[in-house]
């Protein structure tokens, strides 16, 4: 098993260390130069690419897929009907229901004949994959924008239905839900042409803003 | 009595001094890399962040020490101290000024104008490759171990090209004492060029600087704590104040390095073409001195961080075929074109 | 009674006892090194700057690191010989050989007295510049040989080591 | 007056006094909770393969002796070098003597560097 | 003990000396491992040279340094070649315990 | 297991004002010298890289230093899955870690397992050694890890350093605090 | 001419078994003779299936026990007496090569059965086969006759299963390294 | 002789092992007599996984895979299952595959790259490309919500189209990209020191390579022309041009100038693909026309497409149910790696850090 010989040619300036490495701190001065006048203009606690967490945060697509939640209808139903077909989906098996029939009297707090006594996901376990959102054929469990979920203990990091559904209330309020995704597209179908004029503001929405650095 | 007062405020002073250029150095490392690399460095510790050596320190202070169970306990513990030591004490013989006059009494700002100053550096230097050494060894971890062979391979063979080049510097100066070499430096030479070492001396510049960076064990002569390759080096093993030792060490031991090279290669105090003491008062003209050759340093030491993060390191022993092959001749060529010039111009 | 000297006496008769009886070689050969410091503060005091930094840069700074280079690639820690010579005999010579030289080198003391006498040491005495005036006037000739001394040290070493055993 | 050696012995013994200081402060302030295994080796996590007691490569020794030799050549021409300017108004010998100093010891080198001593394999 | 009286004089060094030259005789006949023989023979030769300073200082007279340089090169060189010769020993001993030495050829 | 981490929820009584003082000044110091020993094993520890890149530069609370050497890191940052192979791994380097220390777990695989129920991964690490913060996410963005670490500053400061040494000190020789 | 009619006129009488889905082309051939099969499919001058692109065993278990319950559950088959003996093989050992030639896949394929797990390496004719047979009897217990390093490469050395088996459940049976291990 | 070998012990945890790999170096002082990599500290049991999940289910654990580049994971995986069940993709969906797996391969490249600048000692360049990655996260972000386990595409199709500012996020994010790279090239590529360390370490010739089962950039560097998108067409990659750049000797420095050169051809091709799918009209097809639940017959197959780090092969074997019955990932760098003692032994310890991160070795798809 031979290795094979390695010949390949300096070039002079190559050969000599010192061009290269100059060079090479130019590259580096500019750096420093650039980041060292952003901080003189903007303050001193500024790179332009950089983004400071806890105070300056960056703007997150619309459709990041973090903490999730249970949204409820125009009315203030819950939408959820307890079908399992997100817990079904779900590869990491995070999501444990509890359905409830709905009784006498509690149908303005449901949207469906069905709810869900208890909405458990279990956070750590789950991989924020998105599929229980896609599984979901009443729109009830969409994953929304929250990233901040560090805590002390494993029990902390189990997401119950108020939880969940203080989750979509936060977003509403702050006006930051998802926008809807129309449905993609797909060959051969009928309804592909259907589906097609009211494409233009599809998912992600934003012209690409909070693509900007920095403050 | 009075000599002693002087000397001992001159001592401490020189010493918090050097303490304090080491902090304010990781500070700026920290910061100055952060900014080379479009990052910030750390800026929640007080204003700019400066408070965070403070931090680190406290840190190290109050963590565990643990001896590991297959260390050589002596050993083990002798090597910070072994490696901080001569860190420290190397200062004492670079002057950090000129001269100031308090009281009708003069002062030079120097801790000790010795007649062997210059060797006195050297021996130091020397020393301290038994800090790494004992250090590595007496961890008995293998990376340790082979981070401390590495670096004394590599100390001891730059060592060579290093008191080569110095002795070209002797051969012109004449002197061992590092603060007549500056006083050599005043004034002009050849009519425009200021009378500094570097003009008279590049190429033994160049190799100084070389060697001052494998003596620092800095990029690209960090070999002996390639973070990549064996971990953190003779120091892997070392938690606590001893780790802290090390780490504060290298970078007084940066800061040496720079003030020498103000001193043998950029005319220490003087500013060229301009005479301070002509226009400035006693005390003055001293603060203004110490000023000048501590901003000359300070150059040095940005460029001691700004070479570290631009350049990939080398390998074992590519760093020793530089050494013998390229700069031990270069040196010798500079030391033999030094002296047939003195010898011409005599 | 010179406190400095003292103080040094001790510290280089301690570190070479320790020297001698220390378990393993590289602790040894910190002994040594403390032994060499001393006395080069020795020399320092004995007006020889010059021989004192040497005394550091080149035993401490060298010829030791040489020998802790080796003892890290040869000892094994492990390998745990005796630390005295077995032969009983050895050890006694050794302690009366020893014991007598020192003893022969102390009587010697007893006429010294008679033969130096302190002159009166000039200005400038042991400055580096004097070293060199001497050391070029008087002893070219040394000074060449010893460098090819030298030259013929590194050959008989590069060629010993990489000879192939 | 003050020489300026027993100041720097005064620097060193402040140095020494400081860097005990550090340890001895570091020492008290620390927390010690032997726990086992916390003082085994560290080798990237995993046990001890073989001890590290063991013999490395001898390679590492020629540039020990190289060092040795070069260093106290570099030493010895110091005494000279502080000279040189002195004594180089007595006409070149001193030069000569510089430079038959500074062949021999590239003599040397040449002979390492053809021997492969510098060389890792 | 009247010659010792004057203990920081020329006599408290040559006493020195020949203390540490005796304890380097000393070691260097009874230990086994021979990297520790060479650093006897090293205190043995540092005692000379303690000796030689002495005189130089106490006669004002600077050949003694001078003597110390060259002894310095006479060390090295000694110490280069030794150890040469101990790691060519020691490949085939694989010890440095010198009573393993023992062989005249190898 | 985590016989260190939770012991100081009794009330303290205070030990004057320079303890105080003191404990402050040690919390101050761990809390923003926080060194992480990033042990990144999957897809976690590349998240982890960017937040150490340029973009969210966690150098910027003090943990620019990655130390590899658990003698000094105060923080394992356990980013990624941790199989069973790797379990011993992972327990010996939180052993040789030195006091005071603390645990991240950092995403899904870390801190639970994740979607690799089977039969080789360890369902989380808390395991084996004890975990101050999780952090959900598969993986965390860059932003949740800085979160975490600002939850484990949190921690630090509500940490009493000196006190918990007396209290130690008070168990093993009977009764003596030691004042200081 | 196709790649189906070049295998078989490469391969002849060594094939048990061809079939060839959505293009992908499977031979089967005897597990004693697979060395000589794969020399012969490298060196065939219009095949030159000169790479070894993967190498990985398989177990058959589950899908020879389901044609039974759909037996029970249809109507055709009568035979509710089916031996175990008369099951193929169980595992089976999937060599996909590659030529880099005409850019053409094919798998070749052995069966082995449950007693007698042993096949011969082909570690000779591709070095890049040296880790997947390794996996394969790390995950499988497939032992390959002439590997020269043959040990679990997955999972750790006294690992007491073969997990990717069809009767070894997914969630382990609860083996667990212990902590102090080596020392 | 007396000497002896040391055995050092490199990794899991180490710096420049990613975390999970681990060699057991024989050394002789700097020397390496003896390399043994050891693997299986990230194996994870996906290849069992996937016989428990539908084939659905399994795409977000694809990602798991290569997670410096989980899209053309997805991508392979997803187009096995297509081959599997005959699903023909539209062609919108092929052109979104394409741009997203050659912005994830740029973002490969850049780790690998970056990574092995670091092992070497250069740290900046690592982060000038980081952040530049940054963006390309970004973007994925952007699209379907997350940035790096991207759970890119669906089995028929992609879930979503190009959000609307793509186009413009890509100009301007282009020239930003190619400084970068420049930079990275300007301070390492001739570099005396970095071609030192790069040049001529652990170089291996193309026979050996294609024996050990060579593919991707680490083959290529070997001097073999190779690449799947060009002689296995696939996702329409034969209606784009782009050059395939090769090495000679199969170095450090090979592999990773050819993964620089792979870089710029990845932005050719990503420019020519969103020209094309400009050219698409809106309402064209994403979605192949599947049915809920996705049942494959009996049968079995091998599709690979050329990941970033190579030929990026499943095997698949349906038994009619809606599960995979054997899934088999045929990852590049297992190929790789197991070559690495053969490729570091003789060189230097310094160099096995190099070599190591010159082949990009991801554990994640290493050990599945
Ligand atoms: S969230 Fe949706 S899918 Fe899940 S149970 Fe409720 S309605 Fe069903
Ligand atoms: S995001 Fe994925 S893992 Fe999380 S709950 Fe939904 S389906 Fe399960
Ligand atoms: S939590 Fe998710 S991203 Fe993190 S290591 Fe596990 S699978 Fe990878």
């Amino acid at each position: 098993m031979g290795k094979p010989e390695v010949k390949r040619d300096y070039t002079l300036g190559e050969r000599l260390y010192l061009v290269e490495i100059v060079k090479g701190l130019g590259i580096t001065w500019k750096h420093f130069m650039k980041n060292f006048r952003a901080s003189l203009q903007k303050g001193p606690h500024t790179v332009p690419t950089c983004w400071q967490y806890p105070w300056d945060k960056r703007e997150i697509s619309p459709i990041f897929r973090g903490e999730h939640m249970l949204l409820l209808d125009e009315e203030g139903r819950e939408k959820c009907v307890a079908c399992g077909m997100c817990q079904r989906v779900c590869p990491a098996k995070c999501i444990t229901i509890k359905r409830g029939k709905v009784k006498e009297g509690e149908e303005a707090k449901y949207a469906g004949k069905t709810y869900c006594a208890s909405f458990e996901i279990d956070l750590l376990r789950c991989i924020f994959c998105g599929l229980c959102e896609e599984a979901c054929n009443k729109g009830a469990i969409v994953l929304g924008q929250g990233y901040e979920l560090a805590d002390f203990s494993r029990q902390a990091c189990v997401a119950d239905k108020k939880r969940l559904i203080g989750n979509f209330l936060r977003a509403k309020e702050e006006g930051r839900l998802k926008p809807k995704r129309p449905p993609v597209p797909v060959a051969g179908a009928k309804d592909a042409k259907a589906a097609g004029p009211q494409k233009a503001k599809s998912a992600g929405g934003g012209q690409g803003k909070g693509l900007k650095r920095g403050v | 009595m009075e000599a002693w007062g002087v000397a001992l405020i001159k001592v401490v002073f020189i010493w918090a001094w050097t303490l304090i250029i080491a902090t304010l150095m990781t500070w700026v490392e920290r910061r100055g890399s952060a900014m080379i690399q479009d990052r910030l460095g750390p800026n929640v510790c007080g204003p700019f962040g400066i408070l965070q050596p403070l931090a680190d320190g406290i840190k190290l202070f109050t963590k565990e020490d643990i001896v590991p169970e297959k260390a050589k306990k002596i050993l083990f513990a002798l090597g910070p101290i072994m490696f901080a030591l001569p860190a420290f004490s190397a200062y004492a013989v670079i002057p950090f000024g000129d001269k100031i006059v308090i009281g009708g009494k003069e002062i030079i700002l120097q801790v000790a104008d010795v007649n062997i100053g210059f060797l006195y550096i050297m021996a130091i230097g020397a020393m301290s490759v038994y800090g790494i050494v004992v250090g590595g060894w007496g961890s008995n971890n293998k990376f340790s171990i082979l981070g401390g062979l590495r670096s004394t391979a590599q100390l001891i063979s730059y060592e060579v090209p290093f008191g080569l080049a110095l002795l070209s510097v002797v051969i012109i100066y004449g002197t061992f004492s590092l603060r007549e070499i500056v006083l050599h430096q005043q004034g002009t030479f050849l009519g425009f060029l200021p009378n500094w070492g570097i003009f008279k001396q590049p190429l033994g510049f160049i190799l100084f600087i070389v060697t001052a960076y494998c003596e620092a064990n800095r990029v690209p002569f960090d070999l002996p704590e390639a973070e990549s390759e064996i971990v953190a080096g003779y120091h892997t093993e070392y938690g606590s104040m001893r780790l802290g030792l090390y780490l504060f060490g290298e970078y007084v031991n940066m800061y040496t390095l720079s003030a020498l090279m103000v001193t043998l290669y950029f005319g220490g105090w003087h500013i060229p073409y301009i005479d301070m003491s002509k226009f400035l008062g006693p005390v003055a003209y001293g603060i203004a001195s110490f000023l000048v050759f501590f901003l000359k340093t300070c150059f040095f030491l940005w460029l001691f961080v700004w070479v570290r993060w631009t350049v990939p390191r080398f390998r074992y022993d590519q760093v020793m075929s530089l050494g013998w092959k390229s700069l031990i001749p270069l040196a010798l060529l500079n030391l033999f074109i030094t002296a047939f010039l003195v010898q011409l111009t005599i | 009674m010179d406190p400095y000297f003292i103080v040094f006496f001790i510290m280089a008769l301690g570190a070479a006892i320790f020297m001698i009886t220390a378990k393993d070689a590289l602790p040894s050969a910190l002994g040594l090194l403390t032994v060499f410091i001393a006395l080069s503060a020795l020399y320092l005091h004995l007006s020889a700057p010059l021989v004192a930094i040497f005394q550091v840069s080149i035993y401490a700074g060298a010829i030791l690191v040489l020998i802790v280079f080796v003892i890290m690639l040869l000892t094994v820690p492990s390998e745990r010989f005796q630390l005295f010579q077995r032969n009983m005999s050895y050890r006694i010579m050794g302690a009366v050989l020893g014991a007598l030289m020192t003893a022969l080198l102390a009587i010697g003391l007893k006429g010294v007295k008679d033969i130096i006498y302190k002159r009166e040491i000039p200005e400038g005495f042991g400055h580096p510049h004097l070293f060199g005036d001497f050391l070029f006037r008087d002893y070219l000739l040394h000074f060449e040989v010893a460098s090819v001394l030298l030259l013929v040290a590194l050959i008989g070493a590069i060629y010993l080591s990489k000879k192939k055993a | 007056m003050m020489s300026g050696f027993e100041t720097i012995v005064m620097y060193l013994g402040m140095s020494f006094v400081a860097v005990m200081g550090m340890l001895l402060i570091s020492h008290l302030l620390g927390p010690f909770r032997p726990k086992p295994k916390k003082t085994t080796t560290y080798e990237c996590g995993v046990p001890l393969l073989d001890p590290s007691e063991k013999r490395y490569s001898v390679k590492y020794f020629l540039v020990g002796v190289l060092f040795l030799v070069f260093d106290l050549e570099t030493v010895l021409i110091y005494p000279l070098a502080i000279e040189y300017k002195a004594l180089a108004q007595y006409g070149w010998a001193i030069f000569i003597e510089i430079f038959v100093f500074v062949a021999v010891l590239l003599l040397g080198l040449v002979y390492a560097v053809k021997k492969h001593a510098i060389d890792w394999d | 003990m009247g010659d010792f009286t004057m203990f920081n004089g020329l006599t408290g060094y040559i006493l020195l000396a020949s203390l540490l030259f005796g304890i380097g005789a000393i070691g260097f006949l009874t230990r086994r491992n021979t990297l520790i023989l060479f650093m006897c023979v090293e205190l043995m030769l540092n005692a000379v040279n303690l000796m030689l300073v002495a005189f130089s200082h106490f006669r004002a007279d600077m050949a003694g340094q001078v003597m110390v340089l060259f002894i310095y090169a006479v060390a090295a060189a000694e110490v280069a070649v030794g150890l040469a010769i101990l790691i060519a020993l020691f490949r085939h001993v694989g010890s440095v315990d010198v009573t393993r030495f023992d062989a005249l050829r190898w | 297991m985590a016989d260190n981490k939770d012991n100081n929820s009794g009330v303290i009584k205070g030990p004057g004002w320079i303890l105080t003082k003191l404990e402050w000044l040690i919390n101050w110091g761990r809390k923003r010298s926080p060194w992480p020993f990033p042990y990144g094993t999957a897809c976690c520890g590349i998240e982890m890289m960017a937040t150490l890149a340029s973009g969210y530069d966690m150098a910027r609370f003090g943990a620019e230093r990655v130390s590899f050497s658990p003698r000094q890191a105060d923080i394992l940052l356990e980013a990624g899955t941790i199989t069973k192979k790797m379990v011993p791994v992972l327990r010996r380097i939180y052993d040789q870690m030195a006091e005071p220390k603390w645990v991240i777990a950092m995403g899904a695989c870390a801190c639970s397992g994740g979607v690799f129920r089977s039969y080789s991964t360890l369902q989380g690490i808390d395991k084996v050694i004890p975990v101050d913060v999780y952090i959900p996410g598969c993986p965390p963005r860059p932003e949740g890890l800085l979160y975490g670490l600002l939850k484990i500053i949190e921690r630090i400061e509500k940490d009493h350093p000196l006190y918990k040494e007396a209290m130690k000190f008070k168990e093993s020789e009977g009764g003596r605090i030691c004042n200081f | 001419m196709q790649l189906l009619e070049r295998i078989k006129g490469c391969l002849g009488g060594l094939i048990i078994d061809i079939s060839e889905f959505h293009g992908d082309i499977a031979v089967e051939v005897d597990r004693f003779k697979i060395v000589e099969a794969l020399t012969r499919l490298r060196d065939d001058e219009s095949l030159s299936m000169n790479f070894l692109s993967d190498l990985f065993g398989l177990d058959n278990k589950a899908f020879y026990e389901k044609p039974k319950k759909k037996a029970k559950k249809g109507d055709a088959e009568g035979e509710e007496e089916e031996k175990p003996k008369e099951l193929p093989p169980r595992f089976e050992v999937v060599y996909l090569l590659l030529s880099l030639k005409t850019n053409e896949r094919m798998m070749v394929k052995i069966r082995v059965p449950e007693d007698d797990l042993e096949v011969s390496s082909v570690t000779s004719l591709y070095k890049a086969a040296t880790w997947p047979e390794r996996e394969a009897f790390d995950m499988f217990g497939i032992r390959f006759k002439g590997h020269p390093n043959l040990k679990r490469l997955l999972m750790w050395d006294d690992f007491p299963a073969y997990p990717l088996r069809k009767d070894y459940p997914l969630e382990g049976r609860g083996e667990e390294r212990s902590l102090v291990y080596g020392d | 002789m007396a000497q002896d070998y040391v055995k050092i012990n490199i990794g899991p945890s180490h710096p420049a092992m990613h975390g999970t790999l681990r060699v057991i170096a024989e050394t002789d002082g700097e020397t390496i007599i003896n390399a043994e990599p050891e693997i299986g500290y990230l194996h994870r049991g996906v290849e069992k996984l996937a016989e428990s999940m539908t084939y659905h289910q399994f795409i977000p654990v694809t990602d798991r895979l290569n997670y410096c580049s989980a899209i053309p994971n997805n991508v392979a995986y997803e187009m096995a299952v297509e081959k599997l069940m005959g699903i023909e993709v539209p062609e919108k969906a092929q052109l979104i595959r394409v741009i997203m797996m050659e912005l994830s391969r740029i973002s490969d490249h850049i780790v690998c790259v970056g990574i092995l600048g670091v092992d070497i000692g250069a740290l900046t360049p690592f982060f000038y490309l980081f952040i530049q990655r940054e963006t390309i996260y970004e973007m994925f972000e952007w699209y379907n919500g997350s940035r790096l386990t991207n759970t890119f595409g669906r089995i028929g199709g992609v879930e979503a189209p190009l959000f609307p500012g793509f186009e413009q996020k890509w100009i301007e994010f282009k020239p930003e990209l190619m400084k970068a790279i420049d930079e990275m090239d300007k301070l390492l590529t001739h570099n005396r020191i970095w071609m030192d360390r790069t040049i001529g370490t652990t170089a291996f010739s193309a026979e050996d390579a294609l024996n050990w089962g060579f593919t991707g950039p680490c083959l290529r560097a070997c001097g073999v022309k190779r690449d799947l998108r060009r002689d296995e067409p696939y996702c329409m990659y034969d209606k784009f041009e782009f050059d395939i750049p090769v090495g000679k000797y199969g170095d450090v420095f090979d592999r990773y100038w050819v993964r620089m050169i792979e870089m710029y051809e990845s932005i050719k091709i990503i420019d020519q693909a969103i020209e094309m799918y400009k050219a698409l009209p809106d309402d064209a097809p994403l979605m192949a026309k599947v049915p809920k639940i996705l049942k494959a017959s009996e049968g079995e197959i091998y599709s690979a497409i050329e990941s970033p780090n190579g030929e990026l092969g499943f095997y698949l074997r349906g038994d009619g149910s809606d599960k995979p019955y054997r899934l088999k990932i045929r990852p590049p760098c297992y190929m790789v790696y197991q070559a690495f003692g053969e490729l570091v032994n003789g060189e230097m310890v310094a160099d096995l850090i190099a070599c190591l991160s010159s082949l990009n070795v991801i554990a994640g798809e290493l050990d599945r």
